[in-house]
């Protein structure tokens, strides 16, 4: 039977703290060195050690960066999970088994390869401790062999990692050897090929937590307070590594920006609050209970319209949930945060570009529109590794929005903070030390007027209310577009956002296959803007897909849209894995009657 | 020693009406008005810009007044409690400002005593005054955290839960400027603002200030009457700010002088025994018997003018960062190139 | 020009902190004695004295206890609010003036009456201080004379109020006397009178909080922990006055319940799922900012499984807003109150009643869903005078849900906290204490199994998910169920809830007096009962009647029923003053296309 | 002086076993784990009744660990920081239980900071124990707010803010049980767990407690290395529960003795100069000063066994609230007739 040549999954199942990191990663940059596209997802516990964890790289020629619900090669090195591992499996695929870990009785249309991991690093490695290590890199080796991939490129792999640690490099290099000439002396070839290709040249590979921080540091970022919570701390801490690189001075070690940690949230968006109604481009980052906590907060800055950035890496609700599992189900909670007919605007990062494009525009539009703007983003987009065009650099400037300094107020002659003279739903702000007396105002959670006096006059409270709704209606027309793609004599439209969009990617192209078209939306922000509305109407029906229980993207769609509202359907992944696929072609099917092949 | 000359305008040229703010709609004899005159005073003798000042608060009667003072700085009224986070981020996004904080008890004490007490150990620079009734006043009077054991409410109940000191707490926590006062005492109260406005860092000072709608009742402990009784004052203050340099001089033993960092001078003068504020534990001790006492023991209570204060900590660059421009924050295009490159070689 | 009998409207204008109160009490509770309907209501400021207030009593031999859009009766005692008030009287009606208050030029069909308050008061009160507050009195003396009143009715109203104060009882007596004499003497006749009815007898008067607070004591209530907030605290109060009348023994002053007032709301919070979680029937009481930070531990509470009585009696926000204004704003907020799938059960109580019957169910339901369940009450309905009919004692006992103590738990041999044994997604617990070996189990925020043990386990997670989105929908079988009157040949429908009941009960009639039939469901809980989807399909078009800006209740309805959801119309009324009915008609009116006349 | 039969089983004739939990998911050397086994230990000895135990914590590693102890216990694990409240409840439904709470140093002196000073002052009736590593550790070795000045963090980045001192705090608040111990030290801590459960207030229990994985480097000043080598022992402490009546004696001058509430005792053997454990401020002080000569000094800093727990404050019925039947709850009909008929007189 034929090789299946780049594309495939590889599936490692180990303990977390165990080193396996680093071989992991060394598979990952040889493929991508090797220019076939690869994708890399960390499935791991929520704790520091001991537990399992899985690792998965998808090689997919055609550039597919989703999960895929069964993987081919599975490299078996957790006793504890090895039965539930391999019982997974799907026809056709390869297993590199640790030899004394237990297994269920395996199928004749599966490959076994037995290898004794811990007899082949003893001679490698005196010190035990340190062979719980080594011995990960063995089964790149093995893995390198059955895949037909040459040592050397492992070896520069290997070396762009651990190039400064030279003993390291030569330990991991035997281990990977060690691998190597086992499988070539007691292994049949396996069915699973990697060959070289063009496809990675000019691409990078980075993590969207790491986009996002680097978004945000070219957005001009100058105050980040944060609390630690996963899967957001990556986020704050790989800014705070960028900001020391390339924001400081590097002979006075002066910083352009202030990083605080938080004694918790509310301190943490309170610190973000004070900052950027002073005139800091500040932002914070969380996950659910962390939002949760900044309730109070965020409806008092839509109220006193303060901007802010507000980064959620969606992880597995409610409460503490699964934090380590990926989830798109803050929707709801976000858009309504806050008692009292509070609205916020949200952007929907897919991609890491998106988490790049984001970092900046985030400001920008809370700037623009003096609102909290929330960054949803999910643990499955910011903490996995992606494959993606180099980010180019921004070629417009800032938009600090409606700012007058003491010379404009000079001009003007008079100033009111929340006087809406562009009819737009946005009123003007001076910052304080602006060195002119009309500059100063005061700021209140409580009912204000024009000159944010303080007022609680019935007719003056629905003023400012229905102003604040016109500002809403202003953001569709600021906030980043959805991007479509219209497939001719389509009648199902499928409707996407967040990091779904690549489970939908592949999964239309398996539709087509089939004969069903689709067209496709892939929304990038709430409030809606007005393609949304014309996208669904111009489909018979729409496949709404989302990473939650309740349904919480489409029935936000219901309630803009009462008309359409029967025209959308529902495919929801909730529990906590990223979407492959699979899912989405099984769904649609049974919606669509088409019989399961 | 005030520095206002004759013609009624400070050395900035202003008159006292520039540091008033709008009439306010307290009960007409609430303490915090009394301490809304000191801090009007304070500010016109100190000389403050009105526009680098930033006045902040919480929620409350006493949270109310900044609006009734220094009208023409900015404001933030922000939520119950949370004044000290917004005044973080106010003081690190520009570092050259005046932040002037005004909250109550309960707005300190009970909600907001987390971040507080964060505030005071990060040394955030700004003046922080608890308006200090031992009641919830907007909410009509129910007890707050700082209620002196067996205090009495309007409701006839009595609070049997131990007082929370907010000064033993901020000294607790290394606050280098700590002091206690009497919205009723203006002698006292003004040069303990005016030295408090010349800290570089945190500066606590807790006024009591009493409630004459729900708190100033028989029974009450935080009633004019019963803290003019108990009020036990350490000594005489005096501020003497860096700009004059008058001489004061006192008989020897009599007085101490603690100069601040940018040398204006505080005098103390010996009431009774004599008392060293720069000793930490002493203060402690201090409050913990006035407390066994009985005693409201006000004046400076501690201070360390060389505590560093926040932005060295964070190492900020002088230019505030709420002003700097683009080039500054935005690194150029080289840099992108060089992250993109490392990232090319699947180095992510 | 013939007079209106038992039908009009008192608007007394004054300051706070000016002993008002006690006027406008007596002339409340002289009407309510002479068996005529009444109800008042307080517009007050969010200070503590000295800033305007007006109160408002409502006349009306109909029963009608809304607020109406002009008033009949003007007593203008407040120099600053006076041209305002003057110039917002309607036509017909009559203005009691404090001689010396400023007024605009008053149109010929308005009567106005010039009162000496002043001069008269001083021969009665030697300090001045007093006087400030007897004047109040002399206003009750005249409208009682212009309105008919027999002194002796007020005299009874008095002394059941200042009964034990003989001292302060005659200076009043004296002040009233004073008011009628003069008017006696000076004044022409009003076109307004109040005469003797028997629509009284066996009523009461209350405040909505007053009627939760009494419905918690019957209601079995062993623990409550709040933090005070406006409009709530009254809540808070008036139970805590009850039960120490009424719930500690008298001898020994042992309690049987415990009130602790928190540090916060999200530790008022906290400390009644500790107590429930423990087996008390625990509840707090807060509004929109309390509320707000109670976000996380409720989402803990919904997947934990804790039962917790939640009111909030809601008021203007967003953020601080005016909090002594009347709301319906928090809605949606509190139905996705926290980050995940989550999802609360609401009670709106419309009546005083409602507020008694749901301070005692929403316990029952609680501990039987083993969920947090909010009752969100308003200003309006909560902190107003109502008429009503005397509360009825419980005839049932109370419902402490699935809970097995040391006999259950050996019969039954095992016990699992999670299990669905029902298949109506209620699973069953124990409480700390239970003398069994099998009683004790783990609660957690974090992902768990049936046996409440620790799970990253995909399928386990969504199993647990499922189980809560099945309860989720037996609550809609055991929640209050709507009130619904059909109107034979209506095509209209009003949907409506809380304390905008009054004023769609009234412009019911209104608009049915002009041939506009309307059909009318109350709703009295979230999630919807059947019976709300069938009522909307009965109607042609169904205006929802709410008190926000963001049509709330509409959208609920819309996401729960795409398929009516163009039935759906909005009535909003959001400028905190409490609905009147005249809003309601002239909405539907113009809608309708009818032409006002 | 242990209360353990022969046979293996203690007074109440359950074995170590049954004290036991399910197996820890923490880092192999974890100060936790380590604790963990003295509190199973201290329970075990005390004779505990799992059943009417309630195991409460926050979020964190050491918030999981309640997990691992007492399984047959109900237990309780909060949000992040907010035990405290829960714990309140908890005490307040069911007097009758004995709670024993496992929080972090984040999770109690950074986001739990204000409810854990708010239940100290309260005196609710529990164990809290604070296992204090100095990070977070479940999110990964970032600073918390009990970090050393000077503590150099894996990142290379090094803590300059003051450490919080939940001992000083709880002291401050009246707390009438505040102890400091060692992971390492079980001959020390067990002795104070079992005294802290025999207390009838909040008894608070900070224990250092190595982060092997992300605190335990050279450098950082909470390393088995540094404590071991920092460590200053107050006294060697021994517990005598109240059903025992072994007498201990030393040398007159050798020792103290402070008996509980219960009538258990607690002896504290002299080391070094001679330690009163009765007086706060002498508490503080030696927690000042060993600060300043960075020693960690641990054993009992401050204990008042007479101080009056919170029930007694609620003025409680002895029965828990959590089984009360309903006529003990619901006012009979005669009251619900009262209350209407006053308010058909219009009197609301
Ligand atoms: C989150 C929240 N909870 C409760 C309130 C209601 N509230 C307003 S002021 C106040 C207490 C004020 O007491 P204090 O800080 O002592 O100020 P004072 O009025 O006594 O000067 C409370 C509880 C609120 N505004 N926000
Ligand atoms: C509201 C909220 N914010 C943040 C987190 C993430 N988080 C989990 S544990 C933890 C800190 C734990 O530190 P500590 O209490 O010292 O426990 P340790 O792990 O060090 O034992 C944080 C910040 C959370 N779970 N909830
Ligand atoms: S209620 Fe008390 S605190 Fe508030 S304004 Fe009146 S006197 Fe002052
Ligand atoms: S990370 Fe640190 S605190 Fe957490 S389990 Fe590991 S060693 Fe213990
Ligand atoms: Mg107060
Ligand atoms: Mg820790």
């Amino acid at each position: 039977m034929k090789a299946t040549t780049n594309d495939f999954s590889i599936h490692v199942a180990t303990v977390n703290g165990s080193g396996s990191q680093t071989a992991n990663t060394t598979l990952l940059r040889t493929i991508f060195q090797m220019g076939v596209p690869v994708s890399g997802k960390n499935l791991f516990p929520s704790n520091i050690a001991g537990l399992p964890t899985w690792f998965t790289i998808r090689v997919s020629e055609r550039g597919y960066l989703a999960r895929t619900r069964h993987n081919d090669v599975l490299v078996a090195m957790n006793p504890e999970t090895s039965v539930q591992d391999i019982g997974a499996m799907g026809p056709g695929s390869i297993l590199i088994l640790n030899e004394g870990v237990p297994a269920p009785r395996i199928p004749e249309d599966r490959t076994v390869y037995k290898i004794p991991f811990n007899k082949l690093v003893e001679p490698l490695v005196a010190d035990v401790k340190l062979r719980k290590l080594v011995v990960n890199m063995i089964y790149v080796g093995v893995v390198a062999h059955l895949l037909g991939i040459d040592l050397t490129e492992v070896d520069r792999a290997l070396s762009a990692q651990l190039g400064k640690k030279p003993k390291a490099l030569d330990m991991n290099r035997a281990a990977v050897r060690a691998g190597a000439d086992y499988a070539t002396r007691n292994l049949k070839s396996a069915p699973f090929r990697l060959e070289r290709r063009d496809k990675t040249e000019k691409k990078i590979l980075i993590e969207g937590n790491q986009a996002g921080a680097l978004g945000a540091m070219f957005g001009g970022v100058t105050f980040l307070s944060w609390y630690p919570i996963t899967p957001s701390s990556s986020l704050a801490e790989s800014l705070m590594a960028y900001l020391d690189q390339y924001r400081r001075d590097p002979k006075t070690g002066e910083a352009t920006f202030a990083v605080i940690q938080a004694e918790d949230e509310i301190a943490a968006i309170g610190m973000v609050l004070g900052a950027s109604w002073t005139g800091a481009r500040a932002m914070t980052t969380t996950s659910g209970p962390g939002l949760s906590l900044m309730t109070e907060f965020t409806g008092f800055a839509y109220y006193a319209e303060i901007p802010a950035v507000i980064w959620d890496i969606q992880r597995v609700g409610p409460s503490t949930g699964l934090p380590t599992r990926t989830s798109q189900a803050d929707i709801l909670s976000t858009v309504f945060l806050s008692h009292g007919d509070t609205k916020h605007v949200i952007l929907l990062p897919a991609t890491v570009e998106d988490c790049f494009d984001f970092g900046m525009r985030a400001f920008d539009l809370a700037e623009r529109l003096q609102t909290p703007v929330f960054v949803l983003s999910d643990l499955d987009l910011g903490m996995n590794v992606w494959m993606s065009d180099p980010f180019s650099y921004p070629d417009k400037p800032w938009d600090r929005g409606k700012v007058l300094d003491a010379e404009a107020l000079a001009k003007a002659g008079t100033f009111e903070r929340y006087r809406d003279l562009d009819k737009d739903g946005i009123p003007y702000r001076t910052l304080p030390g602006t060195d002119h007396p009309l500059a100063g105002y005061f700021t209140r959670g409580s009912g204000h007027d024009e000159k944010a006096k303080y007022t609680e006059d019935a007719e003056t409270y629905k003023r400012v209310m229905d102003r604040l709704a016109r500002k809403y209606d202003t953001a569709r027309s600021l906030v980043p577009p959805p991007v479509i793609e219209r497939t001719p004599g389509a009648e199902i439209g499928i409707l996407g956002f967040g990091s779904s969009h690549w489970g939908i990617v592949e999964a239309r192209d398996l539709l087509a296959a089939e004969g069903l078209k689709t067209s496709y939306l892939l929304l990038k922000a709430i409030p809606f803007t007005s393609d949304v509305e014309s996208f669904i109407k111009s489909c018979d029906r729409v496949y709404v897909v989302e990473q939650n229980r309740d349904a919480q993207m489409a029935s936000l769609l219901r309630m803009d849209y009462p008309g359409l509202a029967m025209k959308l359907r529902s495919i929801l992944h909730y529990d906590g894995l990223s979407l492959d696929a699979q899912s989405i072609v099984d769904q649609v099917r049974e919606r669509e009657g088409v019989l399961a092949r | 020693m005030t520095p206002v000359e004759t013609d009624g305008k400070n050395r900035i040229g202003l008159t006292i009406a520039d540091y008033k703010g709008a009439k306010s709609t307290l009960c007409p004899g609430c303490g915090h008005d009394a301490i809304t005159g000191s801090i009007i005073q304070a500010a016109f003798e100190a000389g403050l810009e009105p526009h680098r000042v930033a006045k902040l608060s919480g929620i409350g009667c006493s949270s109310k007044t900044p609006a009734y003072f220094l009208g023409r700085s900015h404001g933030f009224n922000a939520v119950h409690g949370r004044m000290p986070s917004i005044a973080t981020g106010v003081s690190v996004a520009n570092r050259t400002l005046t932040l002037l904080g005004v909250s109550g008890d309960g707005d300190t004490a009970s909600i907001g005593l987390g971040q507080f007490l964060h505030l005071v150990r990060r040394n955030v620079p700004l003046l922080y005054i608890v308006e200090n009734n031992g009641v919830y006043g907007l909410t009509k009077g129910q007890f707050s955290a700082t209620a002196d054991v067996g205090s009495k409410a309007k409701s006839g109940r009595v609070n049997e839960l131990m007082p929370i000191d907010v000064c033993a707490l901020a000294i607790e926590l290394g606050c280098g400027f700590v002091a206690r006062s009497f919205s009723g005492d203006p002698k006292q109260l003004r040069p303990i603002l005016k030295a408090a406005l010349s800290h570089r860092g945190t500066a606590v000072v807790d006024v009591i200030s009493p409630c004459v709608t729900f708190n100033n009742h028989e029974g009450s402990t935080k009633s004019y009457l019963n803290v003019k009784e108990h009020d036990a004052p350490l000594h005489d203050i005096f501020f003497i700010p860096s700009y004059e340099n008058i001489e004061v001089d006192y008989a020897p033993g009599e007085s101490r002088e603690v100069t601040l960092h940018d040398g204006s001078r505080i005098t103390l003068k010996k009431l009774g025994e004599d008392y060293d504020p720069s000793d930490a534990l002493r203060a402690l001790e201090t409050i913990h018997h006035g407390r066994q006492e009985d005693k409201f023991v006000t004046g400076l209570l501690y201070v360390d003018p060389d505590k560093e204060p926040f932005e060295q900590d964070l190492r900020l660059i002088k230019t505030p960062l709420a002003s700097l421009p683009l080039e500054k924050v935005r690194p150029p295009k080289e840099v992108l190139d060089e992250v993109m490159g490392a990232l090319m070689t699947g180095k992510y």
